[in-house]
């Protein structure tokens, strides 16, 4: 664990301490099993994005995404009368070509990005609302698929199951991102992609790919999320997903100029972010802050790490001018 | 202190429940041992509004008062609520779910009374241009489906209704466009609360007013203001700040065990009123002196 | 104001540094180093790549503080200089490294930050008169495109002729050019050699770092060698030449240097070969080239001859626009530089910063980046297994730096290139591009580069070799081929090699 | 005029004359009026972001400074009773105080723009929800500012007052960033702030200006909003306002890797857009497709002029390639 993921966990670790202090229902069992199911939940979601992130790329179309393939899962399962284990696999390779058409526009076509999932942003939700007919998807009463449930909305010895999901898929990638010839890849691509390509990598694949597990997990928690509501309004559902996936892996440590993160950083980002939420709504404060003591907290995060580069930075300086003074003398 | 609290979640942060935290003030006024709260979730979607009641069950709350951002699919997050709490619905309501009562009006009832009032304001017919919000939402399509019903029969015709994702600049604009596509509109119905405003608005900088019937939804000071210039036709309320009212001290006494004030069904019904121009004096009097409470 | 007329002025030093000291974690740049300079001096810096002259120069330039000493201009002592200041007492400062904007013109480029104005608050830019400024200036180099051309359209010689002008444009009195030379043809360089002795008659001073040592001797008023940090020595007019400025670099004589003319070798197999190959800067004219196996090909040509854009072509960079390319004999077909390495086809490119190297990465991580699979275990990256690789390049070649895990950015250029070089031969190379690979590259490392080339073309390697610099194409390789607008316009053997036979090919003409 | 904005302009001519050939009512007076009124709105906050998009960085915080500040004038004025002539200025001052902390973070500590205004996003909304209680901002019935309303809603033979503020804005705005020096720094920087700041530039103060240029043009368009809208929920106002101003800078050409980009072009892109909005109303196209509409023509934008540039040096080699073949001959 780096110093900066070390800094962010204390940081977890006071603020939740401080909520307990003041109000000790925070530490009940439900609660935290509540809260790690949000954060498993919005961590597959952040995962993603850290992926694209690190390639120095950006997906802003995520809660867009989150809000299509829940419809169209939901409508699936309920409406159609489609067995969960087809729907299921079915949107995860929707997922991934939603990531590898964007991956394909960004790479071989030479769009950015940022407009290439700006656009996806916008053309997603209006193809959920327009399916929908602007209504929602949801289940009937009595609906019921109760293995599914279990997989999604479960508990197994008290652990909500989206949490449990969370961390085999983050230990995966943690292997993928740090430790495989993939992602040390990404890295070199988010840091200089020509040079990355001088080097002999075909480096197109490689972003692509990494859009396509985007897609595929995004895909995944869109599910949760459908399977956590139950009822989508394509209008509104998954609205600023994308802002708290940026906002935790930019919290962990992510530079949206690439080739900077680690994968506990992002997840700890997500732990925050729903520290926090919670918070607001356990100490009273008024729900319209919410997002303002987000928004804080980020700040204060991020300069605090920057300001602390900073200081260090001076004082090996310092410190290696003061030593060769000594050497010199 | 552990006086028992009480709360009252709304779906989303709007005017419209600005009377309904006056009623929980009064409500607090005549109930000193219990902590009343009410709660805007800090966006209008299922999974924020779950979540602010799972958290408020978490901290101890010992009854909940719901408008449910989607009440027809939620059933199981409210089931949920419901098993770990005492859980009343308002504003709409989900009657497949375990909530002991629904105490609120009618939307499709809201909707009639809005087609009354068009029938009266154009007894040659005429047809009507509906504004609203979310389109998808309960109760925009139970009003729109209301009213639709309301006209049945009669020489009037909601021909489209508008959405505008509950951004103004669009929903004005909406009505400006449609002053260009559709000339022959006679009629426009603003469905939410700030649509009959901006439908006024668009009218008045268009020159339009008067020869347009407005017919209205809630009371926005514009929409009293027109309703009592005679620009607006009339306007529908709902009494929200009753339902806070009532409904706090209903779960007040449902928690001491007094279950005599829920009917068979649980069906609490205020009922949605028409506003015409010689009721909108007093109407804005009464709601004057309920938020100076 | 003209400093030469007064004999006061002329012994006065307009700039002195004394005992500066520059660290950086795990390096001592600069090391106790004093120099001065007096007004229309040319002083020649030279030292081995890493030696400091750079640090030196930023110093100056305001960019960088030192730790401690002083810096002296005009007579007023300073702890450092800031950018502005440096620029306001008259010092005009050509990098290393080119810091143009190519999403602006010539023009705004050579006046940037002191274009002329109008509109008094406003503060407009007077376009009218930037264009009269500018003229002159790009006559004086030799420029031979237009103030209105955006920088991204030049090639890396035309943007040094840039910098090269914005450093004349100031009213400078003392300019510093870090390796302005460095991409320049021969025919370029003369031009700026003239310059620099021009400025000299205007009184002005100059510094000039260069690792070309007999430019150096054209013009130097005096050398100054850096050596790790510390002033190795100063050598007046009259002490001027290679063998002292080598001997005081590196603390020895350098052995003569290894001449490829010793027997001649039996020409190889043809390895690479373009037939009729069509490149998108010279869409119209097709090149034929061989290189063989076993040989040194030295691949020479005046700016802009399109050399780099037929490497990007045999490295997979950039597509063909008609005609072919064999290996071995066989059809070659490259969809990306992928595909090249996988053939065995490298390139060492000339724009390091850029596309060389990842500065952020450590040295093995750089070194291990084209071979990663075979630094892995079922995908998984071992560090031990990059260690090893990169430990064995840093020995072979001599890297400079205080472990393998150092970050590539913190390097001297040279040392840069070395893990350039160090990358492509820690694989199995059965092509090697070489586009200018002694850029920027001190005399000691350039000779064991050709050492290096050398070895590899015995190993049975093709070797082409882009370059610029005469010496070294007439040096090194054993076939020169010269191209000329995009066309290979002759090629060379052994015993046609001379200065005259390449500068006839390059501009078109038939050798002797 | 660049190529890139004649391309532009031919579109938004097209789409015109489609859209005038289905419903001719396209061409009324009123409708352009309508449609020109709120291009002014939206230019005016679009040029804003140009200048901070030019440098590199971006500003997502717009869309909740349109309602925090919109929320204070209306409160100002209508409930505090302070004169408008005082409030103006005021809100235009606090718009570029909100511009110069951003560009204070950005450049002194050196934070990433994405991050810091991702957290004026999340804050300004959450401060003006709070200011109101989650409440309504409103004037009240009757309420009126005559000079006011006609220097803001008003029109002058025919033209909406909102569009000549934002056609002498873009003409001022035109001479700073393509004649002025402070322009050409701004592109200097946006392409390679090093090498500026080598030369001799204060770019931290260049990049700040750009942020407050910003902040005080958003503020300015703020009170256009706030008075056409004449009524604000700050939970909902202006929400996305940011990405409309993004995707007409990206429409009118401008790189988000900074340094390209046209004041024509963004004036352009905001015509597009609102020429799209305009035309889903008058076609009857259902609501629900507003943003699919706006995302597919951005895309398809975006997407022609970057093919079309690869296009035309295709043609252009081949054209050279063919040359030389006949002279070779
Ligand atoms: N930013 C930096 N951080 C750490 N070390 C640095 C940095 N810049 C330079 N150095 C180190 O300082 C020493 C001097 O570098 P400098 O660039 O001055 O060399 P140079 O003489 O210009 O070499 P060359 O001829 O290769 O350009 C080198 O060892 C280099 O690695
Ligand atoms: N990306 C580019 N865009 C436009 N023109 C280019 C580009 N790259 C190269 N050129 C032009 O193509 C021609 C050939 O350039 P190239 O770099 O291949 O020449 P070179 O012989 O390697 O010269 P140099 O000594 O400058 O490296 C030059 O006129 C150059 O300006
Ligand atoms: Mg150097
Ligand atoms: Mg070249």
């Amino acid at each position: 664990m780096s110093k900066k993921d070390l800094g962010l966990l204390i940081l977890i670790l006071v603020v939740g301490a401080v909520v307990a202090i003041i109000n000790p229902r925070f530490l009940l069992p439900i609660n935290l099993a509540n809260t790690s199911n949000l954060i498993g939940l919005f961590g597959i979601l952040s995962i993603g994005q850290a992926f694209v992130i690190i390639t120095g790329g950006i997906e802003l179309s995520v809660g867009s995404v989150v809000a299509l393939l829940g419809t169209l899962f939901i409508d699936f399962i309920a409406v159609r009368g489609l067995g969960w284990p087809i729907a299921l696999p079915l949107i995860l390779v929707l997922g991934g070509i939603i990531g590898l058409v964007h991956g394909w526009l960004i790479t071989r076509l030479k769009l950015q990005p940022f407009v290439v999932t700006l656009c996806g942003l916008l053309i997603y939700r209006g193809v959920a609302r327009f399916y929908t007919a602007d209504g929602t998807a949801g289940f009937g009463f009595g609906q019921n698929f109760p293995e599914l449930e279990f997989l999604t909305a479960g508990r197994s010895w008290g652990v909500p199951n989206s949490f449990i999901a969370l961390i085999v898929i983050a230990i995966v990638m943690w292997v993928v991102l740090h430790r495989s010839v993939f992602g040390r890849y990404l890295y070199a691509i988010g840091k200089n992609e020509e040079a990355a390509k001088y080097s002999g990598i075909r480096t197109g694949r490689v972003v692509m790919a990494a859009y396509v597990i985007c897609g595929v997990l995004t895909a995944l928690s869109a599910i949760y999320f459908a399977m956590y509501t139950r009822s989508i309004s394509p209008a509104s559902h998954g609205q600023f997903y994308e802002l708290y996936a940026i906002a935790a892996a930019v919290l962990g440590g992510f530079s949206l100029r690439g080739g900077e993160g680690s994968l506990v950083g992002v997840i700890l980002g997500t732990v925050l972010l729903q520290e926090l939420q919670n918070l607001v709504n356990l100490l009273g404060i008024p729900s319209s802050l919410n997002f303002a003591v987000m928004g804080g907290v980020i700040l204060i995060g991020v300069l605090v790490d920057q300001q602390w580069g900073v200081f260090r930075a001076r004082r090996l300086m310092l410190d290696a001018s003061r030593k060769g003074a000594v050497a010199g003398e | 202190d552990d006086k028992p609290t009480l709360a009252f979640v709304v779906n989303g942060a709007s005017d419209f429940w600005k009377a309904a935290e006056a009623g929980v003030k009064k409500a607090q006024g005549e109930l000193p041992d219990y902590n009343l709260e009410l709660k805007y979730p800090e966006q209008s979607s299922v999974a924020i509004q779950q979540r602010l009641m799972d958290d408020l069950v978490t901290a101890g709350v010992k009854a909940i008062m719901v408008s449910a951002v989607d009440p027809k699919t939620s059933t199981d997050g409210l089931n949920k609520i419901a098993s770990e709490t005492a859980l009343f619905t308002t504003d709409s309501d989900a009657p497949q779910t375990k909530r002991v009562a629904y105490i609120g009006s009618s939307n499709i009832d809201a909707g009639k009374q809005a087609a009354e009032i068009a029938k009266k304001a154009m007894p040659d017919g005429g047809k009507c241009l509906g504004f609203v919000g979310l389109l998808g939402a309960d109760n925009a399509k139970e009003r729109i489906q209301g009213m639709k019903d309301g006209l049945a029969g009669s020489k009037i015709e909601l021909v489209d209704v508008r959405g505008d994702d509950i951004d103004q600049a669009r929903a004005k604009k909406n009505v400006e466009d449609a002053l260009v596509a559709s000339p022959d509109i006679t009629c426009m119905v603003g469905f939410y609360s700030y649509n009959t405003p901006r439908i006024y608005e668009a009218l008045r900088d268009a020159g339009k007013l008067g020869s347009i019937t407005v017919v209205g939804f809630d009371d926005d000071p514009i929409t009293l203001g027109g309703v009592k210039e005679g620009r607006v036709a009339a306007t529908v309320v709902q009494q929200p700040f009753e339902w806070a009212y009532q409904g706090m001290k209903l779960m007040a006494a449902y928690l001491k065990g007094d279950k005599s004030g829920i009917p068979e069904g649980g069906l609490i019904i205020i009922p949605t009123k028409i506003i015409g121009k010689d009721d909108v004096d007093a109407y804005a009097a009464n709601l004057k002196a309920m938020s100076g409470n | 104001m003209n400093y030469s007329d007064t004999s006061i002025a002329a012994t006065t030093p307009f700039l002195g540094l004394e005992n500066v000291r520059k660290t950086y974690p795990g390096v001592v740049a600069l090391d106790g180093f004093s120099m001065e300079v007096r007004p229309g001096e040319v002083i020649g810096l030279v030292g081995e790549n890493g030696a400091g002259k750079s640090t030196l120069m930023k110093i100056l330039g305001g960019v960088t503080r030192p730790d401690s000493g002083i810096i002296t201009v005009d007579g007023v002592a300073h702890d450092g200089l800031s950018v502005e200041g440096s620029l306001g007492s008259g010092i005009a400062f050509v990098h290393q490294e080119l810091n143009l904007f190519e999403n602006l013109d010539v023009a705004a480029n050579i006046f940037f930050g002191r274009e002329p104005l109008r509109g008094g608050p406003l503060r407009l830019v007077d376009r009218a008169r930037l264009r009269e400024m500018v003229a002159p200036l790009l006559k004086r180099v030799g420029a031979n495109f237009s103030a209105d051309t955006p920088v991204a359209d030049l090639s890396l010689a035309q943007q040094q002729m840039v910098e090269i002008a914005k450093a004349l444009s100031i009213k400078a009195r003392l300019v510093i050019l870090d390796e302005p030379t460095s991409s320049l043809p021969i025919a370029e360089t003369d031009k700026l050699l003239d310059v620099i002795k021009a400025l000299k008659a205007d009184g002005i001073s100059v510094i000039f770092i260069s690792h070309r040592l007999h430019e150096v001797e054209r013009v130097a008023d005096r050398v100054v060698v850096l050596r790790d940090g510390m002033l190795a020595g100063t050598l007046p007019k009259s002490a001027i030449n290679h063998d002292q400025m080598v001997k005081l670099m590196i603390g020895r004589m350098l052995k003569e240097r290894e001449k490829a003319s010793e027997a001649a070798r039996a020409p190889g197999a043809t390895a690479l070969s373009a037939k009729a190959v069509r490149t998108p800067a010279y869409p119209a004219r097709p090149v034929d080239l061989d290189v063989r196996r076993g040989e040194i090909l030295g691949l020479a040509g005046l700016v802009g001859s399109g050399r780099t854009e037929l490497a990007r072509v045999f490295f997979g960079i950039d597509s063909t626009l008609g005609g072919a390319l064999e290996l071995d004999g066989k059809p070659l077909v490259l969809g990306s530089a992928a595909d090249a390495v996988a053939h065995g086809i490298f390139l060492i490119p000339e724009d390091r910063k850029l596309t060389g190297i990842l500065l952020d990465l450590s040295i093995a991580q750089n070194i291990s980046l084209p071979n990663l699979p075979a630094h892995a275990k079922r995908q998984l990256v071992s560090a031990k297994a990059e260690t090893v690789t990169a430990e064995k390049q840093k020995k072979d070649l001599g890297i400079k730096a205080p472990s393998v895990q150092t970050r590539t950015g913190t390097l001297s250029g040279g040392n840069q290139q070395k893990v350039v070089l160090g990358k492509w031969l820690a694989m199995n190379p059965k092509v090697m591009i070489l586009d200018e690979p002694t850029r920027g590259i001190d005399i000691g490392a350039k000779a064991e580069i050709y050492g290096l080339m050398r070895a590899l073309a015995d190993a049975g390697v093709a070797v082409l070799m882009i370059s610029s610099d005469m010496e070294e194409v007439i040096g090194v390789s054993d076939r020169i081929a010269v191209m000329h607008e995009g066309q290979i316009s002759g090629i060379l053997d052994k015993e046609q090699f001379s200065q005259e036979n390449v500068l006839l090919l390059a501009v078109g003409k038939k050798p002797n």
